[in-house]
């Protein structure tokens, strides 16, 4: 009875959905705030990438609070799943092949990991997706071998100081008496690696912070999964 | 109205109602996380279709070269922020769907929402309501308990 | 600091004396010497109560959220405080003695029993120093929830009865709220002169709508018919002196308030023009009645009461009707006989109350089964108590006379046969039901448990004697109090009565107690003398008896007060079969059931569907629109 | 005025940083967070005579709006800001295992929270507003029952949910306008917002975040996560958290969306709260999900107290929120240790006899009983609502004068069971000292608040005439136009 009613409203609800859609205008409205950073960007940030001038400049405080978001659900992950019972049961290591090719791929996942940080401001990709690389280049040793746990302690510390990191560089400009999260140090040349001022150092913030969140919520998630 | 555009709208739309189909007809809690998951994609899909151009290049100047017609990057970044939200939600629902799971061996939300109310009923120390929605497992349950 | 800052202060500073001195006996001495002061405080401002001085205002004022507070002291004002405080005064006394020991005794708290009394004699001062509809509406929460502690005081099951009536009470309060903000919206202003002025320009409907909330809202505190249910058993189970207190007083609170809104405010005439579409019945038509069928209902009631507080509590909620309907007819003799009789009402109900406090304090029940015989053993409180029901029947030499006969005479002049036919029968019932309550109580055979029984103390019978003095001087001199009532009438815009200090003199037959009840007293006087002088009574032990040739043991009982008036009884029977109550539980259950209903609407089982539903009851709204 | 960020920022980085502080000392490491919150309130109480009256735009980034994102704090955020920053020290989790977590979750509560009340940026609300829904999760599990976790996973359904459509609508209002700035959003509402589609946009935000404010119907997880939290996170949660998520609408609804269709789906689904929760509240049988519910209605009556058009009904809804602000946590609080069936409640009084008046003041307070300030919102709420043209405001008057009643009945059914004398039975055990402190902490307030009610009146309302006041808003930001 409720699927059938439940059907109902969603068949409503496309209606309606049809209905707006057809209201709406396509195009003719300007996207106001697009143009005008499209237009100031490479001057005003300094970065090659308008997506990151955007993503770390002019919505910077987004992507503090996106991170934050993430260490929350870290944290509240981790107060969910509780503490590791100390002698409960662990999966086997994997085989060889498994165990050889993460030994392999793990420092070609950093470097790539870490590549894609370093030039998040010049080209597509940056803080976030290294960060996932980063972690999975932490994760897949521990598929491949369950028995050696990943070290929380150091996850937590870096994911801490990372995050930590990302809001001081925004403190350090307030010292300045400039607003919150304003970019600091010299543009530089546009296009170089070492340009765009800050922005580098708060990916790289961003990636770790990424990067050791991920690991540790997977590893959470893992290890929780071989007590029973 | 451009056809890439129908398609990619229709998408996004199709996306949103098909997650909420998934919210709403489902019983099963990973089912229905997944469904929020959709939800969201499509969701995330709209607003970066929000103020999508045909034929706009990506806003990233490579080499000195400043593209004549660049995308708007807002949107860009923000969905970039609401997949990570949406990532950690999910990771938190799973957590949590987890932790369901493994207290009371069921996934089923008809049978997770009468345990869940027998708890609180038996730690307030009252009768709990009376429902017809209670599978026919847990009523068998409770009466040999009762019994 | 004007005389009325200065009381009200006194009067804050006795709530908080009172808790200082704390759960000790000299509590009560304290509090009754603090409501003399007060009572001293008021007799200063005597000038209101004789119309040499229009109104007294305070000094303190408030302006919150552009609304100003004040509170002023007129004749009407000044004439219901001499009673509240009169009241408070011997109450308090009357608890002061024996009373208050044993009280602490059995576990009860002086310091919360005298702190509540005292809260009460404050909150009444401050509704009735009421000058905006806003100060009214605080003071009269503040009435409301005073009387709720007093009531709670008595254990389980008198908290279960205040509950009943803080349900009734706060409800009443938010139907008054509702009316204010009616007429805040239709006048701009809560101040009474606004309203006054917006009364002709308002709509009939919306007054209607007013004047139901209003009277509705007050007349929960009167317990007006259909909402009288809470009022006897929460007034019964108060501790002895408090009920005195409060069923001297406190519902009067309503029966101010609705003279300050209706007779006052909205005035009668406006009252008797709002005509519903059955062209004969009025909004003044409808209040009458309610209050008549108050009267009948309430007093038939209290007939079958065998508990004697219950019984005066009944009594109290049946006067109240004849008080409304006084002051409806609004002229000058019908008013003044409905707001005499607040003051005539006050003082028997007091006397009564503390008489039968008095006897639960000797023999420990108010069982009207239980009792009898009482008057060999303590004649000072059957003395007392006689004065009190001839009060109550509206007897004369008592005061209760004047005031009935006042409204008995307006009803004829205003040509209401039916309302005068209605009321005599109430008063029919109220003198049945007083001589069963002295005759079980008093008369008869005394029961043997009761054979060492002493007269009240002395802390007991000096605020019996006082009450049952003014109640007989005031209605030999029935002038003494109409002054007062004139001032009153006028301070509402009343026709004010010509009286003398007899009574009220008339071409067509006035009234002069000062020659009734001499002429009583000669006659009683010559029966006396008759008796005495013919030596022909004898006096025998109650057990030197025989009836139908069996001589008398002390077991048997030759004379039973059970089952009083049982043909009356089997006659009204059939009449009411609780039917209020049944009303009553009607509500709650539907309420109930609806509660259910809601409780089950929030254990869905699945939330989001209901996001899905209201999404698209919503979007398909906006759509449609 | 930059400074002002550091209310977010501030607990922001504390969190973070607090698992690395537990490493070197567990001491430090209790005592830094609510030593943060106090330093984060002292800075916002600071701030409160500098706002006078006019409110401030804050360029994070230093980027002009639209291209950055702007804090918009004028009296009525910083308000709430504090009321955050406030409300979370004093209900701080005290209890449980994981008090290091726990801890790091409360403070960035308290830092989401405030940059929720101040924010001026559409999608900034909303990732604000899912910082806050993840935080909440986390701290509503922390009983670690079987109970919590499945009540905070059927929240968290009915939340993400919520939120994605919130989502959808901002997409919708940045597809109508391509900009995401609340005061040029202002600007552009009456040629651009003031169709269907801006219409649909508010109603999936109204319901959205409505989930978090306990809007009708959305609000079935109530009941059942104010039974399994830990207490004092219940307090948060109806005392604090939703009148966040209400903000955020009155915000939209005095800057963008004033057609009177977005008032009327307001002001219906506020009286279908008032009937449903105090209705469902009369026949509740545990302490716990009658507060709940209680709290349901008393939102109703902010919402229904919100969709009064103009300053009139920000005014009056402000004033019954903050009341509501003080009282349901003292509320929750009390709960701690009446959790559990009513019936078990009798004789309370004689183990906890502060407790038992404080309850009845805050009782008293809630259903609206003068002189306490409960009234005064109340009256201001009938007064605006009854002179509404339209007849359905009416009827929002008569509910919420009938709930009022109900109210009255349940709550002093409670309260007088307090003082029932029984032997059969135990009563609950006396609360704990600090909850009882705290709780006579807010209940002072409330009566200090009575005592001084015309000031008190008269702030509030500035700070209502403030945030109603559209063009102020639009003029402080003055955000930039294409050229």
């Amino acid at each position: 009875m409720r699927r059938l009613s439940s059907a109902l409203f969603l068949l409503g609800l496309g209606l309606l959905i049809a209905a707006i859609f057809k209201g709406m205008e396509f195009g003719t409205v300007a996207p106001i705030a697009g143009q005008l950073i499209n237009s100031a960007a490479a001057e005003q940030v300094g970065a090659a990438n308008f997506v990151t001038s955007v993503v770390l400049g002019y919505r910077g405080f987004d992507t503090l609070l996106e991170l934050t978001i993430l260490f929350t659900a870290a944290t509240a992950g981790g107060l969910v799943l509780g503490k590791r019972a100390p002698n409960a049961k662990r999966d086997p290591d994997a085989g060889f092949i498994l165990q050889a090719g993460a030994d392999l791929l793990f420092p070609l996942l950093v470097v790539v990991g870490v590549y894609i940080i370093l030039h998040g401001h010049l080209t597509p990709g940056g803080g976030f997706q290294g960060g996932v690389i980063l972690a999975s280049a932490f994760f897949i040793p521990m598929l491949a071998r369950p028995g050696t746990p990943m070290s929380h302690t150091a996850v937590s510390t870096i994911e801490g100081l990372a995050g930590a990191c990302f809001i001081f560089i925004g403190l350090l400009a307030m010292f300045d008496g400039e607003a919150f999260l304003t970019p600091l140090m010299d543009k530089g040349e546009l296009g170089a690696l070492l340009s765009a001022g800050s922005l580098p150092l708060l990916y790289l913030a961003v990636g770790l912070k990424v990067g050791s969140e991920l690991a540790g919520l997977l590893a959470h998630l893992s290890e929780s999964e071989a007590v029973d | 109205m451009l056809d890439t555009g129908l398609v990619l709208y229709s998408a996004a739309f199709g996306l949103i109602l098909i997650g909420i189909a998934g919210i709403v007809l489902s019983a099963h809690l990973v089912r229905i996380i997944f469904g929020v998951a959709l939800l969201e994609a499509g969701a995330n899909l709209l607003l970066l279709l929000a103020t999508w151009r045909e034929g706009a290049s990506a806003p990233i100047i490579v080499a000195g070269r400043v593209p004549e017609f660049m995308a708007d990057p807002v949107p860009q970044a923000l969905v970039l922020t609401a997949i990570v939200i949406g990532v950690g939600i999910l990771a938190l629902a799973l957590s949590l769907a987890l932790r369901v799971q493994r207290a009371y061996g069921t996934l089923d939300m008809h049978e997770v929402r009468q345990r869940m109310e027998q708890e609180i009923a038996d730690q307030a120390g009252i009768d709990m309501p009376a429902s017809s929605h209670a599978p026919a497992a847990v009523q068998a349950a409770r009466q040999e308990g009762s019994a | 600091m004007t005389p009325l800052d200065q009381l009200l202060a006194l009067s804050a500073l006795t709530v908080v004396a009172v808790w200082l001195i704390g759960n000790r006996q000299i509590t009560g001495w304290n509090a009754t010497i603090l409501y003399a002061a007060q009572g001293v405080l008021l007799v200063m401002m005597a000038g209101l109560g004789y119309g040499d001085v229009q109104s007294i205002a305070s000094s303190v004022t408030f302006q919150v959220l552009g609304h100003g507070l004040h509170w002023l002291f007129d004749g009407l004002s000044w004439f219901f405080a001499l009673i509240t405080i009169g009241a408070a005064l011997l109450s308090s006394w009357f608890a002061s003695g024996e009373w208050g020991q044993r009280y602490r005794a059995a576990g009860g708290s002086l310091r919360l029993f005298h702190t509540a009394l005292a809260l009460n004699v404050f909150s009444m001062l401050v509704l009735l120093a009421s000058g905006d509809l806003l100060s009214l509406f605080i003071g009269w929460e503040l009435v409301s929830w005073a009387s709720f502690l007093i009531m709670a005081l008595g254990g389980a099951t008198a908290t279960r009865y205040a509950m009943r009536y803080v349900t009734y009470a706060f409800t009443g309060a938010m139907a008054v709220l509702m009316a204010l903000v009616m007429v805040y919206t239709q006048s701009g202003s809560f101040e009474f002169q606004a309203f006054k002025d917006a009364v002709p320009t308002m709509s009939a409907g919306s007054l209607w709508l007013i004047v139901l909330l209003f009277a509705a809202g007050f007349g929960v505190k009167m317990a007006l018919i259909p909402f009288h249910l809470w009022q006897a058993k929460a007034y019964a189970e108060t501790p002895g002196p408090g009920a005195a207190f409060l069923g001297a007083i406190s519902s009067r609170m309503g029966l101010f308030a609705l003279v300050v809104v209706l007779v006052q405010l909205i005035g009668v005439a406006r009252l008797a023009d709002l005509q519903l579409v059955f062209p004969f019945f009025s909004a003044r038509d409808l209040l009458t009645w309610v209050a008549v069928l108050t009267l009948i209902f309430a007093t038939f009631t209290a007939l079958k009461q065998h508990d004697a507080r219950r019984l005066l509590a009944w009594h109290g909620i049946g006067q109240g009707g004849y008080m409304l309907l006084g002051v409806l007819i609004a002229d000058d003799l019908g008013s003044a006989g409905g707001l005499m009789h607040v003051f005539n009402h006050a003082t028997y109900q007091a006397v009564l109350f503390m008489a039968v406090t008095a006897v639960i304090h000797r023999t420990g029940t108010s069982d009207l089964n239980k009792l009898g015989g009482l008057v060999t053993r303590m004649p000072l409180s059957f003395v007392a108590m006689l004065i009190g029901i001839i009060g109550l029947a509206g007897l004369p030499p008592m005061n209760g006379f004047v005031s009935k006969w006042l409204i008995y005479r307006s009803l004829i002049i205003d040509g209401s046969p039916l309302l005068f036919l209605a009321s005599v029968i109430g008063t029919l019932g109220t003198i049945l039901s007083v001589y069963k309550l002295i005759h079980n109580t008093f008369l008869g055979q005394l029961r043997l448990e009761h054979v060492e029984v002493e007269e009240a103390p002395s802390s007991m019978i000096w605020p019996m004697m006082i009450l049952s003095a003014v109640v007989f001087i005031t209605g030999y001199f029935p002038g003494l109090v109409l002054d007062w009532v004139a001032s009153a009438q006028a301070a509402v815009g009343l026709p004010e009565l010509v009286h003398t200090l007899g009574g009220v003199p008339s071409d067509k037959g006035g009234l002069d107690m000062i020659w009734v009840v001499s002429v009583m007293l000669i006659g009683f006087g010559i029966g006396a003398l008759i008796f005495f002088a013919g030596g022909r009574s004898k006096r025998v032990h109650q057990l030197d008896n025989y009836a139908g040739g069996h001589f008398l043991t002390a077991e048997t009982r030759y004379q039973y007060s059970d089952n009083f008036y049982p043909g009356l009884m089997h006659l009204i029977g059939p009449w009411y079969r609780k039917s209020f109550r049944w009303l009553e539980r009607g509500f709650i259950s539907t309420v109930d059931t609806l509660s259910q209903v809601m409780q089950g609407l929030y254990r869905a089982v699945h939330p989001s569907f209901y996001l899905l539903v209201v999404v698209v009851s919503a979007l398909s709204w906006v759509v449609i629109k | 005025m930059n400074q002002l960020a550091l209310l977010v920022a501030l607990p922001l980085i504390t969190a973070f940083l607090l698992p690395v502080i537990n490493r070197v000392s567990t001491f430090a490491a209790r005592w830094t967070g609510p030593l943060v919150l106090v330093i984060t309130s002292a800075i916002g109480i600071s701030f409160w005579p500098q706002l006078g009256d006019s409110a401030v735009a804050i360029e994070l980034g230093g980027f002009r709006p639209p291209l950055g994102i702007t804090l918009y704090a004028d009296k009525m955020a910083l308000l709430f800001a504090l009321a955050t920053s406030i409300g979370t020290l004093l209900l701080w989790p005290s209890r449980g295992e994981d008090k290091l977590r726990q801890s790091t979750l409360a403070l960035i509560l308290a830092g989401s929270g405030s940059g929720l009340a101040l924010s001026g940026d559409l999608f900034n609300i909303y990732v604000f507003y899912e910082l806050v829904a993840v935080v909440s999760y986390g701290l509503i599990a922390a009983r670690s029952t079987a109970g919590s976790f499945a009540a905070t996973v059927r929240y968290l359904i009915v939340s993400s949910f919520g939120a994605a459509l919130a989502l959808t609508g901002i997409a919708l209002v940045y597809q109508a306008t391509g900009t995401l700035n609340l005061a040029q959003l202002s600007q552009l509402a009456p040629t651009h917002l003031n169709n269907l589609q801006g219409l649909a946009a508010f109603v999936l935000m109204l319901i959205g975040f409505g989930v978090k404010a306990e809007l009708f119907p959305v609000n079935t997880w109530v009941p059942e996560v104010y039974a399994t939290a830990p207490t004092r996170i219940s307090g948060l949660l109806a005392g604090v958290v939703s009148k966040l998520a209400l903000l955020i609408i009155v915000r939209l609804l005095v800057l963008i969306f004033h057609q009177p269709e977005a008032l009327t789906v307001m002001l219906v689904l506020g009286i279908l709260g008032v009937v449903t929760g105090e209705l469902a509240a009369w026949r509740a049988r545990d302490f716990n999900r009658m507060i709940a519910f209680s709290s349901i209605g008393q939102l109703g009556i902010m919402f229904i107290a919100f969709s009064i058009p103009g300053e009139a009904g920000v005014f009056a809804g402000l004033a019954v929120a903050l009341h509501h602000l003080v009282v349901k946590p003292a509320m929750f609080l009390l709960a701690e240790r009446w959790q559990g069936s009513l019936a078990n409640l009798a004789g309370a009084a004689r183990t906890s006899p502060l407790g038992a008046a404080l309850f009845i003041l805050l009782a008293l307070s809630l259903i609206g009983v003068p002189p306490l300030p409960g009234f005064w919102a109340k009256l201001l709420v009938m007064i605006n609502l009854v002179a509404q043209e339209n007849s359905l405001y009416m009827l929002g008057a008569w509910v919420i004068m009938g709930g009022a009643a109900l109210e009255a009945n349940y709550l002093f059914r409670v309260a007088s069971s307090f003082y029932h004398r029984t032997d059969e039975q135990t009563p609950p055990a006396a609360h704990r000292p600090g909850d009882l402190a705290t709780a006579s902490l807010l209940g002072a307030g409330l009566v200090a608040s009575a005592f001084l009610i015309m000031p008190l009146a008269d702030e509030i309302e500035g700070v209502a005439s403030q945030a109603a006041d559209k063009n102020h808003y639009v003029q402080t930001v003055n955000p930039e136009q294409l050229p």
